[in-house]
Order: C-alpha cells, then sequence, then structure tokens
C-alpha cells in the first residue's frame, strides 16, 4: 500500500475523492439530481437505490468511464479529468460486468491484470497467484477457459484483483452479487483489511454489509 | 430573335444553364425553409413544455 | 478572457443575438444575390470560349467553396468543443453539418450540368468532382455517427473527432484523387480558374460567393438558435422567453413568431 | 511501465484470444477469396479484361475485407467489460490501442497479403507485378487498419456499427486504394512503381501518427457514451 499523500488545497488532508453537483439527464428524466459528497481515506460508502435508480451510472462517473450533464469530480483535489492516469493507477473498479476474457484461463486473465497494473507494484509470480485463488476456491478451475466457469466463479475471479492489486480507493458494481456464503466473507474481510489500511471503498448491494469496525456510510439514490 | 428570346436561349445552352441556376434555387430555398420550420417546431416544443408544467405546477 | 467567452458564449445572449442578427444578414443576403445574378446573368458578356454554358460558375464555384468552406468551419468548431467543451461550438458544428451536404449536392448537380455541355457526359471523373463526391460522403458519415449515437454528449465528441479526422484527410483525398484523374485522363479544357478572369465576369462571381456565404450565415443563424432552444429546454430562461411564454394570452403560433 | 512491455503484454494478449477462436483469422481470409473468385463470373473470363482490372478487384476486395474484420476490433472487449478495465489500468491507451491495431492487422492483414499471389495468378496478373503486389498490400493492409480502428471506436456499441463504419472510413480509405492499385498497375505496364510505393509509406507513417492517439480518444468517447 503506498503512503497517502498530502493533498494541496483541500480542506480536509483525508479528503480523496470530492463529488460536487453531478447531474445526469436520461431524455426527459433527471437520473441523478445535484449530488454531492465526499469520500475521506478509510471510509466506506454503500450507494444504495432500486433498480434503474442510477448506481452503475454514478459509479462509472466516478470512475472517469461515464459522462455526466454536469458537475465536478476531484481526486486528492484535481479534477479527474485533468490527472485521469495518476487518478486511474491508484484506483481499482469492478464493473457490472466481469471484465474477465471467456477465452482465457482464470490464470491468464489475473497475469494481464497484475501486469497491467504497472511497474510500481509489486509483480505477483505464479504461485501468488495460485495461492490467491486457491483462497477462492478457484484452483481446480484455474486453467480452464473463463467461459466454462459458473457466474459466481466468474466474479470470484474478478475480485482476486482485490488482493493481487493496489488501490487506494475501490469502487465496486455489486460485488457480492452470486456469491456464496464464504465468498462473502471473503469479501468482507478483504473490506476491512482496505479500510484498516487507509483505503476507501464505494459499493454497490442490495444484501446488508456486516464489516467489523468499520462505519459504512450509505448514499440513497431515488 | 428578341433580346428576351435570347436571353433565355442562352446561347443554345438553355437546358444546362437554366436547370443550373433552378435547382440553386430549389436547394437554397430548401435551406431556408427546412431551417425555419425546424425552428418553428423548436417553439412550439418549448411552449408545451410550459404549458405543461404550468399545469403541473396549479392543476 | 475565459470570462468574455463564457459571457457571450451564453445559450440566452446567443440566442437573442443571433435572433437579432438574422433577418439583417437575410437582406443583405437577398440583395446581394440578386445584385450578383444581376450582374452575371445580364451584364457580363459571354465567355469566347465555352460561351454562355460558362454562366454555371455563378452557382457551382461558390457552392463548391462553401462546401469546402462548411466543413473547415464543421472542423474548427468540432476542436473548439473538444478543447474548450464550448457547448456552443458543437451547435454550430451540428449546424452545419446539413447546410454543408446541400451545399456539396449543389456542386455536384451543377458541375455535372456544366459538363454535359462541356465533356458531351453528365458524369467525369474529374479530380474536382470526385473530391465533391467524396466530400459528400464524409458530411453523410458525420450526419450518420450523429444519429446513430443515442446519448446526445457522447454523439457531440464523437461527431467532433470524426469531423476533424475528416478535415486532415481532406487535402490528402484531394491531393490523391488529383493525381488519380491526371493519371488517367489528362485535362483537355482549361479550366475557369486556371486563367485570369475579366473584372465583368470576375465582380459577378464575387457577389455569388459572398452571397451564398451571408445564406450560409443566415441559416447557420437560425440553426443554431433551433439547437439552443432544444438542449436548453429544460432552463427557466426559455420558459421566460417571451414568444414562449405568451401562450396564454396568445395560442397562435404564425403571428407572433416570426424569425 | 514500458512502451515495450506494454506493447507485448497487450499483443500477447490479443493473440492468445485470437488463437483460440479461428474464425476472426479466417473468415476476412475467404471473404477476400470469395469476393476476388467472383468478379472472373461477372465480367468474363477474358484474361486481357482481367489482367487490366485486377489491381483494382484485388484492391478494394482487400478493403472490404479489413473493413469487415475491423468491427470486432473493441466490440467483443466492450461487451465483456475488458475494455473498460483496460481505460482504467492508467496506461497509455494510444499504446494499448496500437497494439490491439497491430494484433488485428496480423490477423487480417498479413493473410490476404499472403494469399495475394494465388488472386494474381487467377486474375491474370503478370507474375512481375506479384511482389510490388505484395509490398503495397503490405503497407496498404497496415494503413487500413490503423484508419479503420478510428472508425471502430467511434461506432463503439452501435447497433448496425458495421456498416456506419463502412460509411466512415471509406471516404478516408480513398488514397490507400488509389496508390495500392496504381502501384500494381505501374508495375503490371513494367512501369517503375517506387513513387507510388513511397507515397504509399508517407501514408502509413501519416496514419501511425494520427491513428493511435485519435482512436484512444474515440474509444473513451464509445465506452462513456454506453450505460
Amino acid at each position: 500500500m503506498s503512503e497517502l499523500e498530502p493533498v494541496h488545497e483541500s480542506p480536509s488532508d483525508n479528503e480523496l475523492l470530492s463529488v460536487q453537483g453531478i447531474s445526469v439527464w436520461r431524455g426527459e428524466n433527471l437520473l441523478l439530481n445535484d449530488l454531492s459528497f465526499t469520500l475521506e481515506a478509510g471510509q466506506v460508502l454503500q450507494v444504495r437505490g432500486a433498480n434503474g435508480s442510477g448506481k452503475t451510472t454514478l459509479l462509472r462517473i466516478l470512475c472517469g468511464i461515464g459522462l455526466a450533464d454536469d458537475g465536478d469530480i476531484k481526486w486528492r483535489g484535481e479534477s479527474i479529468d485533468r490527472r485521469r492516469d495518476q487518478f486511474h493507477e491508484e484506483l481499482l473498479y469492478l464493473g457490472h460486468k466481469a471484465g474477465i476474457k471467456g477465452a482465457l484461463s482464470a490464470l491468464e486473465n489475473l497475469r494481464i491484470f497484475c501486469t497491467l497494473a504497472g511497474d510500481e507494484q509489486p509483480r505477483a509470480d505464479d504461485a501468488t497467484l495460485l495461492g490467491v485463488l486457491d483462497n477462492l476456491a478457484l484452483l481446480p478451475v484455474a486453467e480452464l477457459p473463463c467461459r466454462h466457469l459458473s457466474a459466481g466463479q466468474q466474479r470470484r475471479v474478478s475480485l482476486a484483483r482485490l488482493v493481487l492489486q493496489t488501490a487506494t480507493l475501490w469502487v465496486l458494481d455489486e460485488p457480492l452479487t452470486s456469491l456464496d456464503k464464504a465468498g462473502l466473507a471473503w469479501v468482507e474481510s478483504r473490506i476491512s483489511e482496505h479500510v484498516a489500511k487507509g483505503g476507501s471503498v464505494i459499493l454497490t448491494t442490495h444484501a446488508p454489509l456486516h464489516i467489523d469496525g468499520v462505519e459504512v456510510h450509505a448514499l440513497e439514490l431515488n | 430573335m428578341s433580346e428576351i428570346q435570347a436571353f433565355f436561349h442562352m446561347g443554345g445552352y438553355a437546358w444546362y444553364v437554366w436547370p443550373s441556376f433552378l435547382i440553386t434555387l430549389v436547394v437554397l430555398v430548401a435551406n431556408v425553409w427546412l431551417s425555419r420550420i425546424q425552428f418553428r417546431s423548436a417553439l412550439l416544443d418549448a411552449k408545451r413544455r410550459v404549458v405543461a408544467q404550468a399545469k403541473k405546477n396549479n392543476p | 478572457m475565459f470570462k468574455w467567452i463564457h459571457r457571450f458564449g451564453s445559450a440566452p445572449f446567443v440566442y437573442r443575438f443571433a435572433g437579432a442578427l438574422a433577418p439583417w444578414i437575410g437582406f443583405v443576403c437577398l440583395a446581394i444575390l440578386l445584385s450578383g445574378l444581376y450582374l452575371g446573368l445580364i451584364v457580363a458578356p459571354e465567355d469566347y470560349e465555352q460561351g454562355e454554358s460558362y454562366r454555371i460558375i455563378y452557382v457551382h464555384v461558390p457552392a463548391a467553396i462553401l462546401s469546402m468552406f462548411v466543413y473547415v468551419v464543421m472542423a474548427v468548431a468540432s476542436a473548439v468543443f473538444l478543447i474548450w467543451r464550448l457547448k456552443l461550438a458543437d451547435i454550430v458544428a451540428q449546424a452545419s453539418a446539413p447546410i454543408g451536404a446541400s451545399f456539396t449536392f449543389l456542386a455536384l448537380a451543377t458541375g455535372s450540368l456544366w459538363g454535359k455541355p462541356m465533356w458531351g457526359t453528365w458524369w467525369i471523373w474529374d479530380g474536382r468532382l470526385t473530391s465533391e463526391l467524396l466530400l459528400l460522403f464524409l458530411y453523410f458519415g458525420y450526419m450518420a455517427l450523429r444519429a446513430a449515437i443515442e446519448h446526445p454528449q457522447s454523439a457531440a465528441k464523437a461527431a467532433a473527432v470524426l469531423a476533424l479526422v475528416g478535415v486532415v484527410n481532406i487535402p490528402v483525398i484531394h491531393y490523391s484523387v488529383e493525381w488519380w484523374s491526371t493519371l488517367h485522363q489528362p485535362a483537355t479544357i482549361t479550366k475557369m480558374g486556371e486563367r485570369n478572369i475579366h473584372p465583368s465576369m470576375g465582380i459577378p462571381l464575387g457577389l455569388m460567393i459572398v452571397g451564398f456565404q451571408l445564406l450560409y450565415a443566415y441559416v447557420l443563424l437560425i440553426r443554431m438558435r433551433t439547437g439552443i432552444l432544444k438542449r436548453e429546454s429544460r432552463a427557466s430562461w426559455v420558459a421566460q422567453l417571451p414568444e414562449v411564454n405568451n401562450t396564454m394570452a396568445n395560442s397562435k403560433l404564425s403571428g407572433t413568431n416570426r424569425v | 511501465m514500458g512502451i515495450f512491455a506494454l506493447l507485448s503484454c497487450i499483443i500477447r494478449r490479443d493473440l492468445a484470444i485470437a488463437m483460440r477462436n479461428t474464425g476472426q483469422w479466417v473468415n476476412p481470409l475467404l471473404f477476400f477469396i470469395v469476393v476476388v473468385a467472383l468478379f472472373p463470373l461477372g465480367v468474363g473470363p477474358s484474361p486481357a479484361t482481367l489482367s487490366i482490372i485486377a489491381p483494382g478487384v484485388i484492391w478494394v476486395s482487400a478493403l472490404l475485407a479489413v473493413l469487415l474484420s475491423l468491427g470486432s476490433l473493441f466490440e467483443t472487449d466492450f461487451a465483456d467489460g475488458t475494455l473498460e478495465q483496460l481505460l482504467l489500468s492508467g496506461q497509455s491507451l494510444a499504446l494499448i490501442v496500437l497494439g490491439k491495431v497491430l494484433v488485428h492487422w496480423f490477423l487480417s492483414g498479413l493473410p490476404l497479403l499472403l494469399i495475394s499471389p494465388l488472386l494474381a495468378l487467377l486474375l491474370a496478373l503478370p507474375t512481375d507485378a506479384i511482389p510490388v503486389l505484395m509490398l503495397s498490400l503490405l503497407i496498404g493492409t497496415l494503413t487500413l487498419s490503423l484508419i479503420g480502428a478510428i472508425g471502430a471506436g467511434l461506432t463503439l456499441g452501435l447497433n448496425q456499427a458495421g456498416v456506419l463504419l463502412s460509411l466512415l472510413v471509406l471516404p478516408l480509405s480513398v488514397p490507400v486504394l488509389i496508390f495500392g492499385s496504381a502501384a500494381v498497375t505501374a508495375a503490371a505496364a513494367d512501369f517503375g512503381a517506387g513513387s507510388q510505393l513511397a507515397i504509399m509509406t508517407g501514408l502509413l507513417l501519416f496514419a501511425l501518427s494520427i491513428g493511435p492517439l485519435t482512436t484512444a480518444a474515440a474509444v473513451r468517447i464509445g465506452v462513456s457514451g454506453s450505460t
């Protein structure tokens, strides 16, 4: 985990992400109305709302891969458009789509993620990768093309990135869907470890969250 | 041949010159006309929206 | 400087300014076009090589010049939109595309009508005509892309990128086509532009070019107003416009809203 | 991350995927062969006619085959969410795009180039012109892949992306078509094709300089427009 650097021009030294007045129109409907919030180091934010309330849209905008009609997003006091690459190096996004290549095996998919994560990060060797896959009960299928895996297994492959890549901000879109109890507990303990190290998490989920020693802030979309 | 006839005769090229000017006229007028029609309909939409809003506010 | 741009680039200001300017431009345009036509069709003498058929240049050349000019305007506006995120620039680009396409079509149609007496055939793969044809395809591509993308912001950005790619490619396409056409059929007929043009013919041509420019400006202003109205339809200033808000008093539309 | 490390990561990734999906490189090749083989049926089997139209026929068919295959350049990555992960990797998207385009060319342009001597024989093109044909296809298809990638980025995720892609890219590919077939025609008539090939190399460098950056911008726009 890299040290959190002091932020200039920012009201709070702990403030990582600041969201100002995000609005999104879908045709005639105002999907997100003037949404503002800030996220500090060590905070967990759960975005709640019914289907179609704009949760995925919001997360994509926060990551800089969605368009808002209005509003500003700052990472460590700088607009995310201006310092996109630096922001993305500190960001880990698990999207609505798993982001896993069906033609490649779990091992190959994760190797690519680790390589692309950059030189500053400790490169995971195959033993580490296999260890993580073992923890997620994926060892027997580690060499199989991912399209043969079940939805829950594919989800776990992408979740393996949580321990393989280092990032300050996790943005997780429905990370708990199609997971069993063990998977759920695994994700929750990873989140609490991440938060303990000063990282932040924004996630959407329908299930209630139980994370030891962590207060989960809620953002309700309607 | 009177001067006017000569003018319309265009030295034998009438069938090329006049259609050129005619089609130009059509395209230019269509440009102006269409843009004005579209502006009208945009205004009409804006009006409808105002009326709908007014109805919503005091039914 | 930046504030200045935003002050005068603000939608209500441009909407009203364009509305006030358009009629004046329209009148001047009409006057110039009519005097250009008078000088070109009646006063100017016939050409010693091409006889009366040369008079087609008074519509062909302005249309051809404008077809290129409008694309350049579109590309510059697209660049301004992408760099400074000025939504108004995107409105200019969007409004220009159909006008430019219509001028390109006009250049092709009149070029073909001019070519028939000169070359004996309606269509010839001459360098300039072919370039115009490809330009028409570029306009079609721009409009088709805009129409295909549902998300309005994304459509605007994608179209802007396409316009820029198009404008850097136009010279390459143009010179390739010129080279290709001389390779296959050496030019036998000297074109009007390649020798000195007598003032009695040049002045009406200049007037027609200026007239076409003003017509473009006039239509552009109206289309910009339409574009602003559509995009700002949720803004309160639109609802407060007299031409929009007089619905209660006067529901008759045509009388009150002359452009 | 170094330029070459990034490029080689993307190239190895896309090659590995393509190796498990034969259709990706076989289909454009078959399309190319079938289209070229249709021309003698359409214009008649006279070798004199065929040898005149051969450069144009081969070049137009190659252009269409490349365009046809461009549809899948970003589309599969877009559909499974890996494209947005590439965008968020913090690495240069232009280099990622360049890597993907190189693989695309390797799988669609290169097979066309390798099969072209056979098609030249079918169309009665003089054998002397075959080296120039292959060289022009080498430079030209790479240029087409680079230009076409811009269109593939712009039409990302759209219905009927294929037709629109062709409409956008075909006018832009005219210079390549002109100089490519002119080079082959010149070689077939025993003239030197050096100047045409030099111009094509210029076009390639031009496409290389603006292509990846523009495509990266287009891909970002395309991804952000999806919901």
